[in-house]
């Protein structure tokens, strides 16, 4: 499958009410450039992203995801970013093992008062979801099973 | 089992009796917070002419993208202005029918099952036993009856829900409280304020209206819970298994005895059912009815 | 029609003839797991190492996931399209256990009402079995009357003489295959008698035994007694390997899939031993694993006899084989009480 | 160990200490065990070890109502024991029967080596590091670890973590680096060569669901494949949600799996599962420093964290 000139990727962006949601709102009302390549599912804490979420995003055809909460220590039930971490991280790397590219799972502490950081962040996770392509992971098998250097 | 009152649908979609045809929706009537009665109307025009059921069948419906699922006919053969169901909100396709609006397109095969034995109950007194959505089928036959008036005798109904909010058809038990040919008893479990009807399960009260099962057959349906306390009580009565009917749920897919889900010994209950007499269920293999 | 034989070297070019009429499948094996492939033309080696598929045939005829139609909504409204009719299909190397199953099966879809998807595949398809010379450690064909090297199932069979493979015709669409199929050379007595022996010899094989006298009678028996069923159920893990793989089994399940483009129903294998199969939002009839046990057991050797005449078996021992907790239904349907019903 | 076994499993049940016995008997085919789930002191007879105990019976602990006597090797003690950290069973409700393992014979291995099925062989006996394989009258012997499951050469801890009884010495791991070359050349190959791998292996998927039925560690009442609102998985086998579903079970079993390898063995279409199962535990253990099963007072691995750990996963 040839890559479109004007391909811009889609990401899906979960992020935390209490933080990174604000930060993303100030980012907006400050006039921060950043990638209009997000999609915002707003969640109620990092720790409500279930892995199952991060599939099924790419499942749909989103060629990156990004799961942002608060710093540690700062989560507002507490614990809930750290068990976020533990998860996100054993997800990422059993992707990245099945050959899932790196750049298309993403996560990131972004407070409400970092708009910056924010944008940053989207900027930075665009570029790099842009670098490995469109997500062809679950696009019907074209021709002989052979033929797979667009996915990963 | 008795599989004398089968016969295939006549109204096959292309040959293939799998595929569904297109109706719409006309009407939602919502019934309680969770229940919601659809009338429609098929799409083709020739269809919707030639259609023909019989109180008791069921179809499948289509909710295309979501699934199909199984609902009795819920209006009468005998009011064919359109055709309706009564459907509860409680999964998948459930959940997705109750968001759609009138004008909506969904698609039905069907009729499937057998029916309500009609050559048997006439000239008999007709007790109808009812709880919470399980008046649905009920109805059917119950307007079918009325209209047909004469050949059958006294009409008793004992309707129960949880709450009076949780009520279905009101409309039909206003109607069929003004009939004085018909005896009717509403109850609920647990009344509220502005309640002034009877307090009290479905087989108490039968068991206190304590209709005369002489030259009569009750009509049973509701929730399973409900069925098996109620068979006990009819016997109590006076009524024998062949004079009680019910119609069964299952979890069905195909409607026609095919996919196997709905099987309970050698009958399928699409297939083979859903009417069955207390008799019939009694003989079955299981009691996994 | 007199018999005919082919060297097995010429075989090959004999499906290379058919695959010009027909998509040919035979027994084909990837990463370890056999099962019916299409025929690319160039691998017999299957003559050599082939018992029996993990994969039953039934699954060219009712796939693992099927469509039934998909649906596209435009200003009109919901508009139904079926999928094209796939070509006819040459299952070659059938086995006489599977051959019956496909007989046992047709029944339920015919029943009452045709069902299109499976008839239409069922009924353009060929069927050439290859009779079993080397019936596994858990057959028990012979208990189910299926013989492992001969066959009225099918519409040619096929019987391992050797060198050579001897060619009988069974129906008239097998006689017209062979009447068309060139190469072919004409069996002679020796043949014949070789392949009698043949088969004999594989029958006599088959050492494990199924007592399937008054089975049903004693299902029935037994029903209620709920201490066996829940002893028989004890070690099963529920799941679906021994009904999806069983070449009996029919049960599927139906769902609906929506992309942004079109809307596709499909339907696909389901099992009775999946506590979902029947469950409904309120209750649950078999929640119970020895209740799904039960009826997985009785549907096959009691229910489906009870309609359709027949026992939905057919000694294949798949089930027997894969197992992961070698739950084995000989064993079982042997250890069935024969004692008058309980409670009721 | 065999006889020690059964006069122990008939005590427990004359004592009444126990309500079951969950351990191993002979299959109905060859080179078979079968689960015994038991109330019956009788049936402690037929109790057996040998090369061919399979099963991790831990699976069988969900639901038991009662004490149990439960047989148990290396990988099964750890699921019992993760299963305990879950308060999925009591540890007083527990006698545990620890085997010292030494291993496990595949059978697929021992038919490739002998180039015959299973059933057509005359006997497979193990003595110490040698296995001979006995058919047609001949004899062949190898190396025992030539026939051994890989999670049983890869096994860190073949003697129980956690026993009542031991009834043997304790075994010394095998850890052979064998075990692991399929998941390194995995690791070698590029991500769109692994993911087309996995593709692949997925589409032979019927969805059968042995994988998580056999798994003691997939013990949820309902599994998400199950769900329909919303329906996280479609239905029916196709490699997407046959690879989702694996994905999906392989975290939630993270900390929870052993390595007992079941999941592999029981696939009826064979697809390498374990490739996936031992990539997960080393994630684990690499990440976290967390091992299933090692103690039953430790917390569960993803209801756990610590202050500094994982921090190169976020910007």
């Amino acid at each position: 499958m040839k890559q479109k000139a004007d391909w811009e990727p889609k990401l899906a962006g979960f992020l935390c009410k209490w933080c990174s949601y604000a930060g993303a709102d100030l980012a907006g009302t400050s006039r921060k450039k950043y990638p209009a390549n997000i999609r915002i599912i707003k969640v109620p804490c990092s720790g409500r992203v279930d892995p199952l979420f991060i599939l099924k995003a790419l499942r749909l055809g989103f060629d990156g995801v990004l799961v942002s909460g608060c710093h540690p220590g700062d989560c507002h039930y507490q614990t809930g970013n750290y068990r976020a971490r533990r998860r996100v991280a054993i997800t990422k790397r059993f992707l990245e093992y099945l050959g899932v590219k790196p750049q298309r799972i993403q996560a990131s502490w972004v407070s409400a008062s970092e708009a910056g950081k924010f944008a940053d962040v989207v900027t930075e996770v665009t570029r790099g979801v842009k670098e490995v392509g469109p997500n062809q992971l679950f696009a019907e098998r074209q021709g002989d099973g052979a033929k797979t250097e667009k996915r990963g | 089992m008795t599989t004398t009152n089968i016969r295939p649908s006549k109204f096959l979609a292309r040959d293939n009796v799998y595929l569904p045809h297109i109706a719409v929706i006309e009407n939602i009537i919502e019934e309680t917070p969770g229940i919601r009665t659809f009338h429609f109307n098929f799409k083709d025009r020739k269809l919707q002419k030639e259609f023909s059921f019989e109180s008791g069948q069921f179809g499948e419906y289509s909710i295309f993208g979501i699934g199909e699922a199984p609902f009795c006919i819920s209006s009468s053969p005998t009011r064919r202005h359109h055709l309706e169901f009564t459907a509860q909100r409680v999964g998948r396709v459930t959940n997705a029918l109750h968001r759609l609006g009138v004008g909506a397109e969904i698609g039905f095969r069907g009729p499937y099952g057998n029916s309500f034995p009609l050559d048997f109950l006439k000239g008999k007194n007709l007790v109808f036993v009812g709880g919470g959505i399980g008046l649905a089928p009920l109805r059917s036959l119950i307007w079918n009856v009325i209209d047909n008036r004469d050949k059958y005798k006294n009409i008793a109904l004992v309707y129960g829900a949880r709450t009076p909010n949780d009520l279905c058809f009101k409309y039909d038990l206003d109607a069929w409280g003004k009939d004085k040919t018909i005896k009717s008893v509403t109850t609920v479990d647990k009344g509220d304020k502005s309640w002034t009807g009877r307090v009290g399960v479905v087989p108490k009260i039968l068991e206190e209206v304590a209709p005369s099962p002489k030259n009569a057959v009750a009509i049973v349906c509701g929730p399973p819970i409900m069925i098996r306390f109620t068979f006990p009580v009819l016997e109590k009565l006076g009524f024998t298994p062949e004079q009680m009917l019910t119609t069964l749920e299952k979890r069905m897919k195909c409607g026609i005895g095919k996919c196997g889900r709905c099987n309970i010994g050698n009958i399928y209950v699409c297939r083979d059912g859903p009417v069955f007499s207390y008799q019939q269920i009694k003989s079955f293999v299981s009691s996994e009815y | 029609m007199a018999n005919k034989k082919i060297s097995k070297k010429d075989i090959g070019k004999l499906l290379n003839q058919w695959g010009q009429q027909f998509a040919v499948f035979t027994p084909s094996r990837e990463d370890g797991v056999a099962k019916m492939a299409r025929w690319e033309g160039k691998d017999t080696g299957f003559l050599g190492w082939y018992w029996n598929t993990v994969v039953p045939p039934k699954a060219n005829f009712l796939p693992p996931m099927e469509e039934m139609f998909r649906f596209q909504k435009d200003k009109e409204g919901y508009r139904i399209e079926l999928p094209p009719d796939g070509g006819r299909q040459l299952i070659f190397g059938i086995r006489p256990c599977d051959a019956r199953a496909m007989k046992i099966i047709d029944a339920n879809f015919k029943e009452l009402y045709q069902d299109p998807y499976y008839l239409n595949k069922r009924k353009s398809a060929l069927l050439v079995g290859l009779g079993c010379t080397n019936p596994g450690e858990s057959c028990f064909c012979t208990s189910m009357g299926v013989s492992p090297a001969e066959s009225s199932d099918v519409d040619l069979m096929l019987t391992d003489i050797g060198d050579e493979l001897l060619i009988e015709p069974v129906s008239a669409a097998g006689k017209e295959l062979i009447t068309k199929s060139r190469g072919l050379k004409a069996a002679n007595k020796t043949d014949e008698a070789k392949a009698k022996e043949v088969k004999k010899a594989s029958y006599n094989k088959v050492s494990r035994k199924l007592n399937t006298e008054g089975i049903a009678d004693r299902l029935l028996a037994s029903f209620d007694d709920q201490d066996f069923w829940e002893k028989v159920a004890a070690k099963c893990i529920s799941c679906g390997i021994c009904t999806l793989l069983c070449p009996t089994c029919y049960c599927f399940d139906i769902n609906d899939e929506l992309t942004r483009q079109q809307g596709t129903r499909f339907r696909s294998w389901d099992s009775c031993g999946f506590p979902v199969y029947t469950k409904m939002p309120m209750e649950n009839p078999r929640a119970e694993k020895w209740k799904r046990v039960r009826q997985k057991v009785c549907h096959k050797y009691e229910f489906y006899p009870m309609s359709l005449d027949v026992i939905a078996c057919t000694g294949c021992g798949r089930c027997i084989r894969l197992c992961p907790v070698n739950w084995d239904i000989t064993q079982v349907l042997n250890s069935v009480p024969a004692k008058t019903k309980v409670g009721k | 160990m065999e006889q020690r076994l059964r006069s122990e499993a008939r005590a427990l049940l004359e004592q009444g200490k126990v309500d079951w016995i969950i351990g191993f008997e002979p299959g109905s085919l060859k080179f078979t065990t079968t689960p015994l789930i038991t109330k019956d002191k009788n049936d402690a007879e037929r109790l057996v070890i040998n090369p061919f105990i399979v099963n991790n019976l831990a699976n069988f602990l969900i639901g038991i109502k009662g004490r149990v006597g439960i047989v148990v090797k290396g990988c099964d003690s750890r699921s019992v024991v993760s299963l305990i950290q879950d308060n999925k069973v009591a540890r007083e409700n527990l006698v545990i029967l620890g085997i010292p393992c030494t291993g496990v014979i595949d059978l697929s291995k021992v038919e490739k080596l002998a180039g015959k099925d299973r059933g057509e062989l005359d006997d497979i006996t193990r003595e110490g590091e040698r296995v001979t394989i006995k058919t047609d009258g001949k004899k062949k012997e190898f190396p025992i670890t030539q026939v051994l499951f890989d999670h049983c050469l890869a096994c860190e801890f073949p003697t129980p973590k956690e026993y009542d009884i031991l009834l043997g010495e304790p075994s010394p791991p095998l850890a052979n680096p064998v075990a692991q070359e399929r998941i390194e050349k995995l690791r070698q190959l590029a991500p769109e060569q692994r993911w087309g791998f996995w593709e692949k292996e997925l589409s032979r998927c019927i969805r059968c669901y042995a994988c998580r039925n056999v798994c003691p560690a997939c013990f949820c009442q309902r599994c998400f494949v199950e769900e329909t609102e919303p329906q996280w998985v479609f239905p029916a086998p196709r490699w997407q949600d046959n690879l989702i579903f694996q994905i999906t079970r392989n975290i939630h079993v993270a900390g929870r799996c052993t390595d007992c390898g079941e999941c592999e063995r029981a696939c009826p279409v064979n697809i390498p599962l374990r490739s996936l199962t031992r990539e997960m535990y080393d994630i684990v253990g690499e990440l976290f420093q967390f091992k299933a099963g090692m103690d039953k007072d430790a917390t569960p691995l993803l209801t756990h964290y610590e202050e500094k750990e994982a921090e190169e996963f976020f910007r």
